[in-house]
């Protein structure tokens, strides 16, 4: 018996002018597992993250997590619904700690952002929500350096650690590893490994060696369109993908 | 034409290229190759001077003062068609070509003007009253090719110019660019496109983590043994 | 209410509205291009009345006097971005509002020392201070047409050389993507610093005109600078042909609703509640238009970029 | 100015931001008793007028240095705070506590629909917009013959509950009072889980967005919280005054607040005062120091203040108070290397 998708989407369409980046698109990501999205530049791949993640509308096509209807949600409902999201330039609070970032993550997870009385960074249980999220990518040790003085690496790690603070039941990651160092996309290669069957990843990444170890699943995207779609195996061999995404056409 | 002398740069704090060296000779045809993200738009802006030169040397066409500013290098006859194209969406394919023209530097090239660009891709020409924002993407490439070449540049410089196209249009840049060459135009070229790219150019350098790993002639790349699966492919 | 004092009032409006279009056409595109709150431009409305009329006393000469102060409010326009707006620009929009609040109070009072505190009346020279019938029994002001006149004409020469002439499309270019205009060839600093004296000298040529209908003074250019925001707002900032559009709207609202608006309560509410009503909504009446455009419309009627 | 030269160094010495304002705070509480012995009643007036700019600052500094929005109409609240206390004794209402809670309430629901309609916008626009809706309601009481239009009404210091304040000092201690309670306030909020969101929002607004809150709730809040303190400070204002009109409302006073916070730095708690200090102490000395030279002119002294705003931006990145401590700091250094 299939299991019911995680994420499921739906004939999506999106055009900007004459400029087709989501063309009848359907893809359905599993629970529990890292499906990997790939194809060249401008193939619609962020665009497609953006609309799943709420920042823009479909123009046409459905949206559902975990059987529920997204479309017309806002972005912030979308995150309530279970939605966690990296992006591809580093988006962490720069003007904060580690930590403090990780208690910012921990209120909103808890509903308590709206509270004017106790300070929020001395309050002890925020601490300990806060330590726990930073835990689970290895920044504990760096909890008190402000983000502005981090490596780049870390800075990534901190990105990942806010997307999973509200234990998400969908993360989409847009190209974690970019800009890391061969040390860096290790650990990130690692940790994304050892998320795998907690939560149902949408991965996007250029690094090949990282997408081949982490994807159960990949789908490949050119001009908009599923050009195909099945397990590494099946991917690297087929004659398609090679012609659209090396470009070896004759 | 074009020679960096072991440049480093990159954006803030977080450096990218380090030491890169290269050469464009004079009616050649020159490729750099190199997975996303190992620095080959990086070395495109700096050449551009969109990103300030923190070590090494850039001679274009025999000028070697450092600090000039974009419109400056430009004007000196690089002729940039950029990663994303970047079309004024707010002006037509007309304004979009013609606001940029400038006169060839001395006699001996050819001369590219507005009715010859339009020679070169009619497609534009059936859709010159449109707006930028209204053209296809295979369209907007053209008319980043056409507006390039009609500064007239003594060196023409590419980035990912057939990303994202359907394998018709590709095919029509890839003529484009054949033709181009013929003429004798000297051709700086960022490609993923293996066995294109060594088709067109004579010489090829491969960027990897910010450094040149490989150089060498089109048969030298296609003969090398696992250069292609380790530095450029999936 | 009758016929003639609606026409008469309807093209004080759209004198009005031209004005406020010379004012707000530079600043839309200071604010539009280059991202820059230039709150000084009032004071360029400024400079442009009192070099006309310390011009005009001096040579006796009006038309001398709104020639030569053509040149002068562009050079000022032109001295201003090169010693002090052009370091501004990577700053935040704060610190702009900070310095080019500075600008202000510097300017006031430089012509409050320059000229003293009381305002200057220029007297129109007899050859345009008559009037014109604009239909049979319907005479008005020449000088006020001839305002109108020049407005327009200057709507439409801003207009086509923003979208027919080479630097116009450059212009444009250097709006939407300021970079990629630079690396093909495009010198635009010299082009920002052109469009800044072209945009002062405007709103000076706005001021000149308004000189001999309003009283020169100290501070003369900032109830038309706010103006000319909710124009800009209304229009769509770095849109000139929605400033020209929003300018001639909040013209005619502006006029049409301080005269007319009054008498229009009464016919709905008992005297005294109209008549204190009346006064108090029309001078509020633009800025609930803009209210109510941002609430369909939250970049303006014509926004330049998306 | 070595006083605030002094300040400078303890925020240096690692005096922390809350701790001047407090200093700061008790300073005023014992002002009076220092112009008592040297008698200089006067400048009980002057702290006054900078305890209740402060206050103003005080409330826009909240959406403008922690939360980030550019506003550029908040002297309109101070002007409606104002208002409140003229028009409620128009008709006759006297008791102060009474125009106290009126302009605060007032000020909460024009600051709600004001903000809701203007957050619909950022940058360049949002900017523009809070002027506009400022200048609306200048206009509005420009033309309000009624409550005396540009010419103003004159106001009674009402009773503030049992305290007649036209006694010395009472009203002194009074705006004090507002002084220190919107301090505390704003320490609380600032530190409070709220108030970290918004400094959040100021720094990453979509990494908010992405942790499922919506920003715009944070920034209503903080604007309405803000204008009702810029109403008390209006009440206030116009009780020391004795006198309103539409000037209060100015769109130059919005602009005036926007320095003195920028003066005395930007999203900090003490910044805020000290900039009221600096504002008023130039407002009251630079008119001196020009007649010292010129006196024809020492009326004229916006000349030099105009040009010292813009070096400020152009040089002194730390406000102020950061340019005249690097200016001495760097002489006496230069001293020290050239007797080595």
């Amino acid at each position: 018996m299939m299991a019911n998708p995680v994420l499921d989407l739906r004939d999506l369409n999106k055009s900007f002018g004459a400029l087709t980046a989501t063309n009848n698109l359907s893809l359905t990501v599993m629970p529990g597992e890292i499906h990997a999205l790939i194809g060249p530049n401008g193939a619609g791949k962020t665009t497609l993250i953006q609309q799943i993640y709420g920042a823009l509308k479909p123009d046409s096509g459905q949206i559902f997590l975990n059987g529920r209807d997204l479309t017309g949600l806002s972005v912030p409902e979308r995150i309530r619904a279970g939605i966690g999201r990296s992006f591809q330039i580093s988006n962490v609070l720069m003007d904060f700690t580690v930590l403090e970032n990780g208690i910012i993550a921990e209120q909103a997870r808890l509903g308590q952002s709206f509270r004017f009385l106790r300070p929020a960074f001395s309050d002890a249980n925020l601490i300990e929500g806060a330590s726990a999220i930073l835990d689970r990518v290895g920044l504990l040790d760096r909890a008190h350096l402000p983000v502005g003085g981090l490596a780049h690496g870390d800075r990534r790690m901190l990105e990942l650690a806010l997307a999973l603070a509200a234990s998400p039941s969908l993360l989409l990651l847009d190209e974690p590893m970019a800009g890391a160092g061969p040390d860096e996309g290790q650990r990130m290669t690692e940790i994304i490994e050892a998320l795998r069957g907690t939560v149902a990843i949408l991965l996007i990444e250029h690094d090949m060696d990282a997408v081949f170890r982490l994807a159960d699943r990949l789908t490949v995207l050119v001009e908009g369109s599923v050009i195909a779609a099945g397990t590494v195996a099946e991917i690297s061999q087929n004659k398609v993908v090679k012609s659209a995404y090396l470009g070896d056409e004759d | 034409m074009l020679h960096l002398h072991d440049i480093e740069s990159g954006y803030g704090a977080g450096q990218v290229l380090f030491g890169v060296s290269l050469s464009v000779p004079a009616g050649h045809v020159v490729s750099l190759m190199g997975r996303n993200g190992m620095g080959k738009t990086t070395t495109i802006r700096t050449i551009m001077g969109q990103l300030p030169l923190t070590a090494g040397r850039i001679s274009r066409f025999g000028n070697a003062q450092p600090d000039q500013l974009p419109f400056q290098i430009a004007r000196l006859g690089i002729g940039l068609v950029p990663e994303g194209r970047q079309i004024f969406s707010n002006l037509d394919v007309t304004e979009n070509l013609k606001t940029f023209y400038r006169p060839p530097h001395d006699d001996g090239g050819s001369h590219w003007h507005y009715e010859r660009v339009l020679d070169l891709f009619p497609r534009l020409a059936e859709r010159r009253d449109h707006a930028g924002n209204h053209l296809s993407g295979g369209e907007q490439q053209m008319l980043a090719i056409g507006r390039a070449l009609m500064t007239n540049p003594k060196l023409l410089i590419l980035d990912e110019a057939t990303e994202g196209l359907a394998p018709i249009i590709r095919t029509q840049i890839w003529d484009c660019l054949a033709a181009l060459k013929a003429e004798g135009q000297s051709i700086l070229i960022i490609d993923k496109n293996v066995k294109a790219i060594a088709r067109l150019a004579d010489h090829h350098y491969i960027l990897n983590k910010g450094r040149v790993v490989w150089n060498g002639d089109s048969e030298a790349l296609l003969a090398t043994e696992g250069l292609t699966a380790r530095y450029l492919g999936v | 209410m009758t016929l003639t004092l609606i026409l008469e009032q309807i093209f004080n409006g759209l004198q009005a509205g031209v004005t406020l279009f010379l004012v707000a056409a530079g600043l839309t595109l200071i604010l539009g291009i280059m991202d820059f709150v230039f709150l000084a431009h009032g004071a360029q409305v400024m400079i442009g009345a009192y070099a006309a009329a310390a011009i005009t006393q001096a040579t006796g000469n009006f038309f001398v006097g709104l020639g030569l102060a053509i040149p002068v409010t562009f050079a000022s326009g032109y001295l201003l971005e090169l010693l002090i707006i052009r370091h501004l620009y990577q700053r935040d929009h704060m610190e702009q509002v900070l310095a080019t609040f500075g600008l202000i109070l510097f300017f006031n009072e430089a012509i409050r020392i320059g000229f003293g505190p009381a305002a200057l009346y220029s007297d129109l020279p007899e050859s345009i201070s008559g009037f014109v019938e604009i239909l049979p029994e319907t005479p008005y002001p020449a000088y006020r047409l001839g305002v109108i006149a020049i407005g327009l004409i200057c709507a439409l020469a801003i207009h086509l050389f923003v979208s027919k002439t080479r630097i116009g499309a450059m212009v444009r270019a250097g709006a939407n993507n300021p970079e990629m205009t630079a690396a093909l060839g495009i010198n635009i600093k010299i082009l920002f610093r052109l469009i800044f004296a072209t945009g002062a000298c405007l709103a000076g040529v706005a001021g000149m005109m308004l000189g001999p209908l309003t009283s020169v003074q100290p501070g003369m250019g900032e109830p038309l600078l706010i103006l000319s925001l909710v124009v800009i707002i209304i229009g769509g900032i770095g849109s000139v042909r929605g400033a020209f559009i929003a300018a001639i709207i909040v013209g005619l609202v502006d006029t049409l609703g301080r005269v007319f608006l009054p008498s229009i309560l009464r016919l709905f509410f008992e005297q005294a509640t109209a008549d204190g009503a009346g006064p108090a909504l029309a001078s509020m009446l633009v800025y609930i238009l803009m209210a109510v455009v941002l609430i369909f419309r939250p970049t303006g009627l014509f926004p330049a970029k998306g | 100015m070595t006083g605030l030269f002094h300040f400078a160094n303890l925020v240096r010495a690692g005096i922390r931001d809350n701790q001047l304002l407090w200093m700061l705070v008790a300073g005023f509480a014992l002002f009076p008793l220092f112009t008592h012995f040297a008698d200089l009643p006067f400048w009980n007036d002057v702290a006054m007028r900078i305890m209740l700019l402060g206050v103003a600052a005080m409330g826009l500094n909240l959406v403008l240095g922690y939360g980030g929005m550019v506003s550029f109409g908040h002297a309109a609240f101070i002007g409606i705070g104002a208002y409140c206390v003229g028009i409620s004794q128009f008709f006759g209402l006297s008791n102060g506590l009474f125009h106290i809670l009126l302009s605060i309430g007032v000020c909460g629901a024009l600051g709600l629909v004001i903000g809701y309609l203007a957050l619909r916008t950022t940058g360049i626009y949002f900017i523009m917009i809070t002027l506009a809706f400022a200048q609306m309601l200048f206009f509005l009481f420009v033309s309000l013959e009624q409550f005396g239009g540009d010419d103003g009404m004159s106001i009674d210091r009402a009773d503030f509950l049992i305290i007649d304040l036209y006694e010395p000092l009472r009203l002194y201690f009074l705006i004090w009072v507002a002084l220190a309670l919107v301090a505390l306030l704003l320490m609380f909020i600032v530190r409070s889980r709220f108030g970290v969101t918004l400094r959040a929002i100021k720094s990453n607004e979509s990494r908010i967005e992405a942790m499922g809150l919506v920003p715009l709730h944070f920034k209503i809040t903080s604007y309405v919280i803000s204008a009702m303190i810029c109403g008390l400070a209006g009440t206030l204002f116009a009780s020391w005054q004795e006198y309103v009109s539409p000037d209060i409302m100015h769109w130059t006073r919005s602009g005036e607040l926007m320095i003195i916070i920028i003066l005395g730095g930007i999203g900090t708690l003490a910044g805020p005062l000290l900039g009221a200090i600096v504002f008023l102490l130039l407002e009251e000395f630079l008119p001196v120091a020009l007649g010292a030279v010129a006196p024809a002119y020492a009326e004229n002294w916006m000349i030099l203040f105009g040009p010292l705003l813009i070096m400020v931006v152009l040089f002194g990145r730390g406000g102020l108070v950061g340019l005249l401590d690097k200016a001495i700091f760097s002489r006496i250094f230069r001293r020290r290397m050239a007797v080595k």
